[in-house]
């Protein structure tokens, strides 16, 4: 039988019911409608689902949705829309780092809580916090470039 | 008629002035792309859809000897259940029209689908069609190309495996051979690979109350896939309609019509949008993939490092249906030589059919695979009249006015100009070498 | 111990299809206020096309692109194309593009002709103006003569083009034939450094200079050759299904290795722009090329570094330690890291 | 294939009488990256989940009693973001960094990774090790046991159908000891091991006093090498003696062949693996032989 579960969606409460081996990743595409989270894999090894759980990314075809109950959860939704891009995905427009697009949203929020923890990380950094984000299309190279790319933005933001 | 608006919003490019072209532009679709809002195959829902699951055979090669729908359409949620006995017309293929749209009365691969139920859930669905009961004969397979071309393999269509064979000949291979100072002999193989796009196949049919059939697919040839599907399903091509959503990625692998028809006559028979989504495991067992390549090559060249004669043989692992593969293979053969100037040319290509997962197009056609034997075969002719192997590569390298062994002509040949602007590039410096 | 090494491999490849016909159409508006719309059946698979395309179309037309709208991929509005495949979309309809585009500019050239007192062979488009072509300052704004031509002389400037290059079949006997209309070229150059103890080969750096006519759009371009090469990188090292009795056994990305992020190593991508005259602006195209010198170039180094062929792909560690094994201890070249 | 009840219990003793009570449909949940997976793939059929999430103290890492106690609910993020863990057990935190990617170590626990039984988990060479004890709790009372012993087959772990794995506990280290694990993956991240190893030694004037050398995916379970143990115990760290002791650890192995790498391979890459993490250990215990004596 369904179980009940909330949790905060890119900032606002929603409560839906849930089977318990629903992931968060269908539960947020079929039952709650946003439609950016893909699902590539369905088994946690291509990343195209990431959301971040709490601030941290996580693949939510493998996050059990009745697990979400009580946490925070951001999807490429809550990152940024039209007119409020976070710098990630102005850099990303910028840099032409997608091609096909659909590795974009998980990568983006990987990306966007790599900067959170760390403002200036080194190109190591970048391509360890994207390795668990597959990309068939771009060999990455545009892609690290413009996540570097985006971390020297915000840092020039700061010191303004 | 129908009226459907576009998944996506009409394309505008957002740029400035003319003398466009050169420019390092972003594309049209970016600002869609980084939030998420670019509407693929999996993306596409309608209001009373139902979901489709295919039911594929778990043999390589066995008589479909009966096929029982019954414990599966009482199966709850299920609207519709369609086998190859529904296709009006169960056969297409590109060279070879040699493959069903659903397997009637035999399966030639694992992962070849004999049935496709459409139910009110995704999970209704699945549950149905493990209620498929269909009942196998296990026949005799064969799985390796070489076994499959001796008269005594068991055979997948008619009297012979070798589905195709492409010969090419230039000038007269044995005479160079005899010049030769040299001769140079490798075999060369390549494994099954997968195209690996990151979104599976996906898509979603409306049907249109008179009867006509909108198809949103996730694919590379919509005109071709739309054709297809109207051919098999005996429909006029105006009254099927495919509109292609964003594609997550092809490489080849969303060529072909694969779940179009099925969707199609699921929706046109409920009266209600069906939808399916390939799983992971479908795409890497079920669908195309790229040809293994067993390819020998033989090159005479005498000690000067002149290039005199090669001779090639290919033998491509068709899987079960010809799909690509010839036209693969004629690619491939054509480009087997290289980019060198031969004058004694000898290739060969077979294309053989076997109870493997079916190939077709992948991102180079063919070439890959015999790219990857012409150029270490280089190296190592190379190595054996002890050239160094840009030297000899610049040596034998076609030019303008030189031609391939179809005789055909190249005009403004970069070879050498792509190699000396790479070489800066890598700062390639041949000094402080051991041997 | 690590050994270094680098390899080399080049290659011609064709555009579109293999003697088959493989045409495509294209239609095109110029609207009243001089914007204009594009209809082509190519689909975006990623690789930029509709971006490219409408790049062809904005210079064509003497449009600005941010005033150029795409119609994409539906076979019941947009006009037929063979597909996204072949790497023939930038130059088959980009020329079906060319020639939808001409027409519709042939009309606005006829209508500014009557307005500037010039044949329209003296005058051009060009960045939202048709202008005199020996006398630039002699101009008219091109949405003035689109809005005359559809509501003045009742002859809304549109256009419709195909093309599909001149091919011919093989001789069934010889070969013999010219089964492409245009070819394009590259060089890729692979630096590798091989664990001799595991046989595990890292891919230290990738270069290549690809020759695809001129570069239309040379960010997607670029683009294209790194997730090329990406994919060669794949092809020679990691990917490969295995497949027993028919049944594929790695049906998973946890066991069917395609390059992360930390496996690709730097790329550093030139372009050898050589306009071809039968293209769309000189272009050829780029989609397949890109990923085929990768993995010769790769098994090339190995070579190099460890001084063992090998001759069957993908070349996994395990291919490369049970090489070195067999090798004969007398061969060690390379130079050591 | 109706979908399976969920249960999130507030404590261990709740979730043992769950677990008894469903009998073999019931299944312990964790982080789920590795039940998950097994449940959509079919080869487990939960009739109901068992979420240890909401019981307090299970990720908890502290030290207690001579021990590092490491809550089975933390995630390997939090393993190796733990100055406890980096600064008592780094080869711990060095074995976490390399599972997975950055997606899956925050999702995937200590506890998951070992109580699944993996062959290949990476966690087990460097806590085997460390000789860590594995804390159970059931119905009745609660015990423990050597992580060794944890691991029965692949996918089969010492765990009855009511007992919960809590922690793991790890004896805090001495002076001149070093430990160092090695994994040998078919990519550079978010990849299985083909095999992997650990080892740690404790050196006394350069004298190799004690010694534990652990593989993963080289046989059935994780496993000890004792035999090559054997041969170091005593002796002095030279290059030779610590492949010599490979070579017999690569012979302890019964590894499997499989579609990552064939048996032979397998008893290859122990030798090397084991040779090179010996060396690693032997030079971070040298290390610390150094700071003690200054």
């Amino acid at each position: 039988m369904p179980s009940e579960v909330s949790f905060t969606l890119n900032g606002e409460r929603v409560t839906t019911a849930v089977e318990a081996d629903e992931s968060l990743a269908w539960v947020l595409r079929e039952r709650l409608g946003l439609l950016g989270t893909k699902i590539g894999c369905g088994t946690g090894d291509c990343g195209a689902c990431t959301i971040l759980l709490d601030g941290h990314p996580v693949c939510s075809c493998l996050l059990l949705a009745v697990k979400a109950q009580g946490r925070a959860v951001v999807t490429i939704e809550g990152l940024g829309a039209p007119g409020q891009l976070h710098p990630v995905q102005q850099a990303f427009m910028e840099h032409g780092a997608l091609q096909c697009g659909f590795c974009g949203p998980g990568l983006l929020v990987s990306a966007a809580a790599l900067l959170a923890r760390d403002a200036h990380p080194s190109e190591e950094a970048v391509r360890e916090a994207i390795a668990g984000n597959l990309c068939r299309c771009t060999g990455y190279a545009k892609i690290v470039e413009a996540i570097l790319a985006a971390s020297k933005d915000a840092v020039g933001e700061q010191s303004r | 008629m129908t009226t459907i608006t576009h998944p996506a919003p009409p394309t505008v490019i957002e740029e400035t002035p003319s003398g466009a072209v050169g420019r390092r532009v972003p594309r049209h679709d970016a600002l869609l792309q980084v939030t998420g809002r670019v509407v693929y195959g999996d993306d596409m829902h309608a209001a009373g859809m139902l979901w489709a699951r295919a039911v594929r055979s778990p043999h390589p090669h066995a008589r479909i000897a009966e096929v029982d729908l019954l414990p599966a359409l009482s199966s709850p949620g299920v609207r519709a259940i369609i086998t190859g006995r529904d296709v009006p017309r169960n056969r297409y293929g590109f060279t070879h029209q040699d493959q069903p749209v659903l397997a009637e009365d035999c399966v030639r691969h694992v992962g070849e689908a004999v049935a496709v139920v459409a139910a009110e859930t995704l999970r209704q669905a699945e549950e149905a069609a493990a209620r498929v009961m269909v009942r196998y004969e296990p026949l005799p397979a064969v799985f390796d190309p070489l076994e499959a071309m001796r008269t005594d393999a068991p055979r997948l269509h008619q009297d012979t495996n070798v589905a195709e064979h492409i010969r090419i000949r230039e000038g007269d291979v044995e005479a160079g051979f005899a010049q030769a100072d040299a001769i140079v002999e490798e075999e060369f193989t390549t494994g099954f690979v997968e195209h690996a796009h990151l979104e599976p196949h996906a898509g979603l049919a409306i049907p249109s109350p008179d009867g006509a059939i909108t198809i949103y697919s996730s694919v590379q040839r919509p005109f071709l896939v739309a054709g297809d599907t109207a051919k098999v399903l005996a429909m006029s091509q105006n009254r099927v309609r495919l509109i292609a959503t964003g594609v997550g990625g092809g490489f080849g692998g969303k060529n072909e019509m694969t779940f179009e028809p099925w969707i199609a006559l699921l929706a046109l028979r409920t009266r209600r949008p069906v939808k399916i989504v390939f799983t992971r495991e479908e795409e890497f067992q079920a669908t195309t993939v790229r040809h293994p390549y067993r390819m020998r090559y033989r090159t005479g060249v005498r000690a000067d490092g002149t290039l005199l004669a090669r001779a090639v043989e290919i033998i491509s692992d068709c899987g079960a249906y010809v799909s690509w593969g010839a036209s693969t293979l004629a690619k491939a053969s054509i480009h087997a030589a290289g980019p060198y100037a031969i004058p004694h040319v000898k290739i060969d290509g077979y294309l053989v059919y076997t109870n493997n997962p079916v190939g077709g197009a992948m991102r180079g056609f063919g070439v890959p695979q015999v790219g990857f034997a012409y150029e270490c075969h280089t190296d190592a002719v190379a190595e054996a009249v002890t050239m160094d192997p840009i030297a000899f590569r610049l040596r034998n390298a076609l030019r303008d006015g030189g031609h391939l062994p179809t005789g055909q002509v190249l005009e403004r040949v970069t070879l050498a100009e792509t190699l000396r602007q790479a070489l800066e590039m890598a700062e390639w410096r041949r000094e402080g070498r051991a041997s | 111990m690590r050994r270094r090494g680098r390899g080399v491999a080049w290659m011609a490849y064709p555009i579109g299809f293999t003697s088959y016909a493989n045409p495509s159409a294209a239609f095109v508006k110029v609207n009243q206020d001089g914007s204009a719309v594009v209809w082509t059946g190519a689909a975006d698979v990623g690789q930029g096309s509709t971006t490219a395309l409408a790049q062809i179309a904005a210079d064509a037309l003497g449009i600005p692109l941010d005033r150029i709208t795409m119609v994409t991929s539906d076979t019941l509005q947009t006009p037929m194309d063979l597909g996204s495949v072949a790497s023939r979309v930038t130059y088959i309809a980009g020329n079906a593009i060319m020639r939808a585009c001409a027409q519709a500019r042939q009309i606005l050239l006829e209508v500014a002709a009557d307005e500037l007192g010039i044949g329209p062979e003296g005058l051009e488009c060009r960045d939202g103006w048709i202008m005199a072509r020996d006398l630039p300052e002699r101009r008219v704004p091109l949405a003035d003569i689109a809005r005359k031509a559809e509501t003045g002389k009742g002859r809304p400037p549109i256009g419709a083009g195909s093309y599909n290059p001149p091919t011919t079949f093989l001789d069934p006997e010889t070969g013999h034939g010219k089964p492409y209309n245009a070819y394009v070229y590259a060089t890729q150059i692979a630096e590798v450094e091989v664990d001799t103890e595991t046989g595990q080969v890292e891919v230290l750096r990738l270069t290549a200079v690809h020759d695809c006519g001129r570069a239309i759009n040379p960010l997607l371009v670029e683009g294209q050759i790194q997730g090329g090469m990406a994919m060669g990188m794949g092809y020679a090292l990691s990917e490969e299904m295995v497949v027993q009795d028919g049944r594929v056994l790695n049906t998973t990305f946890a066991d069917y290795l395609v390059p992360t992020a930390m496996d690709v190593p730097p790329m550093d991508v030139g372009l050898a722009e050589v306009p071809d005259p039968t293209g769309p602006f000189g272009a050829k195209g780029v989609g397949e090329p890109s990923l085929l010198p990768t993995a010769p170039a790769i098994v090339n180094a190995i070579y190099d570094a460890v001084g063992v062929r090998l001759h069957e792909l993908p070349v996994t560690a395990e291919r490369v330690l049970a090489a070195l094994r067999a090798q004969s201890p007398a061969r060690q070249p390379g130079r050591h890291s | 294939m109706k979908p399976p009840r969920y249960v999130a219990p507030l404590t261990v003793a709740e979730a043992a009488r769950v677990l008894a009570e469903e009998g073999e449909g019931a299944y312990a949940l964790a982080g789920g990256t590795d039940l998950v997976v097994r449940m959509r793939n079919g080869t487990v059929r939960p009739t109901v989940l068992v979420d240890l999430q909401r019981i307090p103290d299970l990720a908890v890492i502290a030290r207690q009693d001579g021990h590092l106690r490491i809550g089975a609910m933390t995630t390997i993020a939090a393993l190796i973001g733990s100055a406890e863990v980096r600064h008592l057990t780094p080869v711990a935190a060095e074995a976490g960094a390399q599972m997975g990617a950055v997606q899956l170590r925050n999702l995937a626990t200590v506890g998951g990774n070992l109580a699944s039984a993996v062959p290949s988990a990476d966690l087990a060479p460097p806590l085997l090790v460390l000789d860590a004890v594995a804390r159970i709790a059931g119905p009745a009372a609660a015990r423990t046991l050597p992580l060794e012993d944890l691991f029965v087959g692949p996918h089969r772990s010492a765990l009855r159908q009511d007992e919960v794995l809590t922690a793991v506990d790890i004896p805090l280290p001495v002076a001149g000891t070093g430990a160092a694990f090695l994994k040998f993956g078919r990519r550079r991240a978010q990849v299985l091991a083909v095999v992997n190893a650990a080892s740690w030694v404790r050196l006394q004037q350069g004298i190799i006093a004690e010694v534990r050398i652990a593989l993963g995916a080289a046989a059935p379970t994780p496993m000890r090498a004792r035999a090559a143990e054997d041969l170091l115990r005593g002796q002095k760290a030279d290059p030779d003696r610590l492949d010599a002791a490979a070579v017999v650890a690569a012979q302890e192995t019964k590894p499997i062949s499989d579609l990552r790498a064939s048996a032979d391979f397998r008893r290859q890459l122990s030798r090397v693996l084991v040779r090179r993490a010996l060396e690693r250990a032997v030079q971070r215990a040298d290390r610390e032989e150094l700071r003690h004596a200054v």
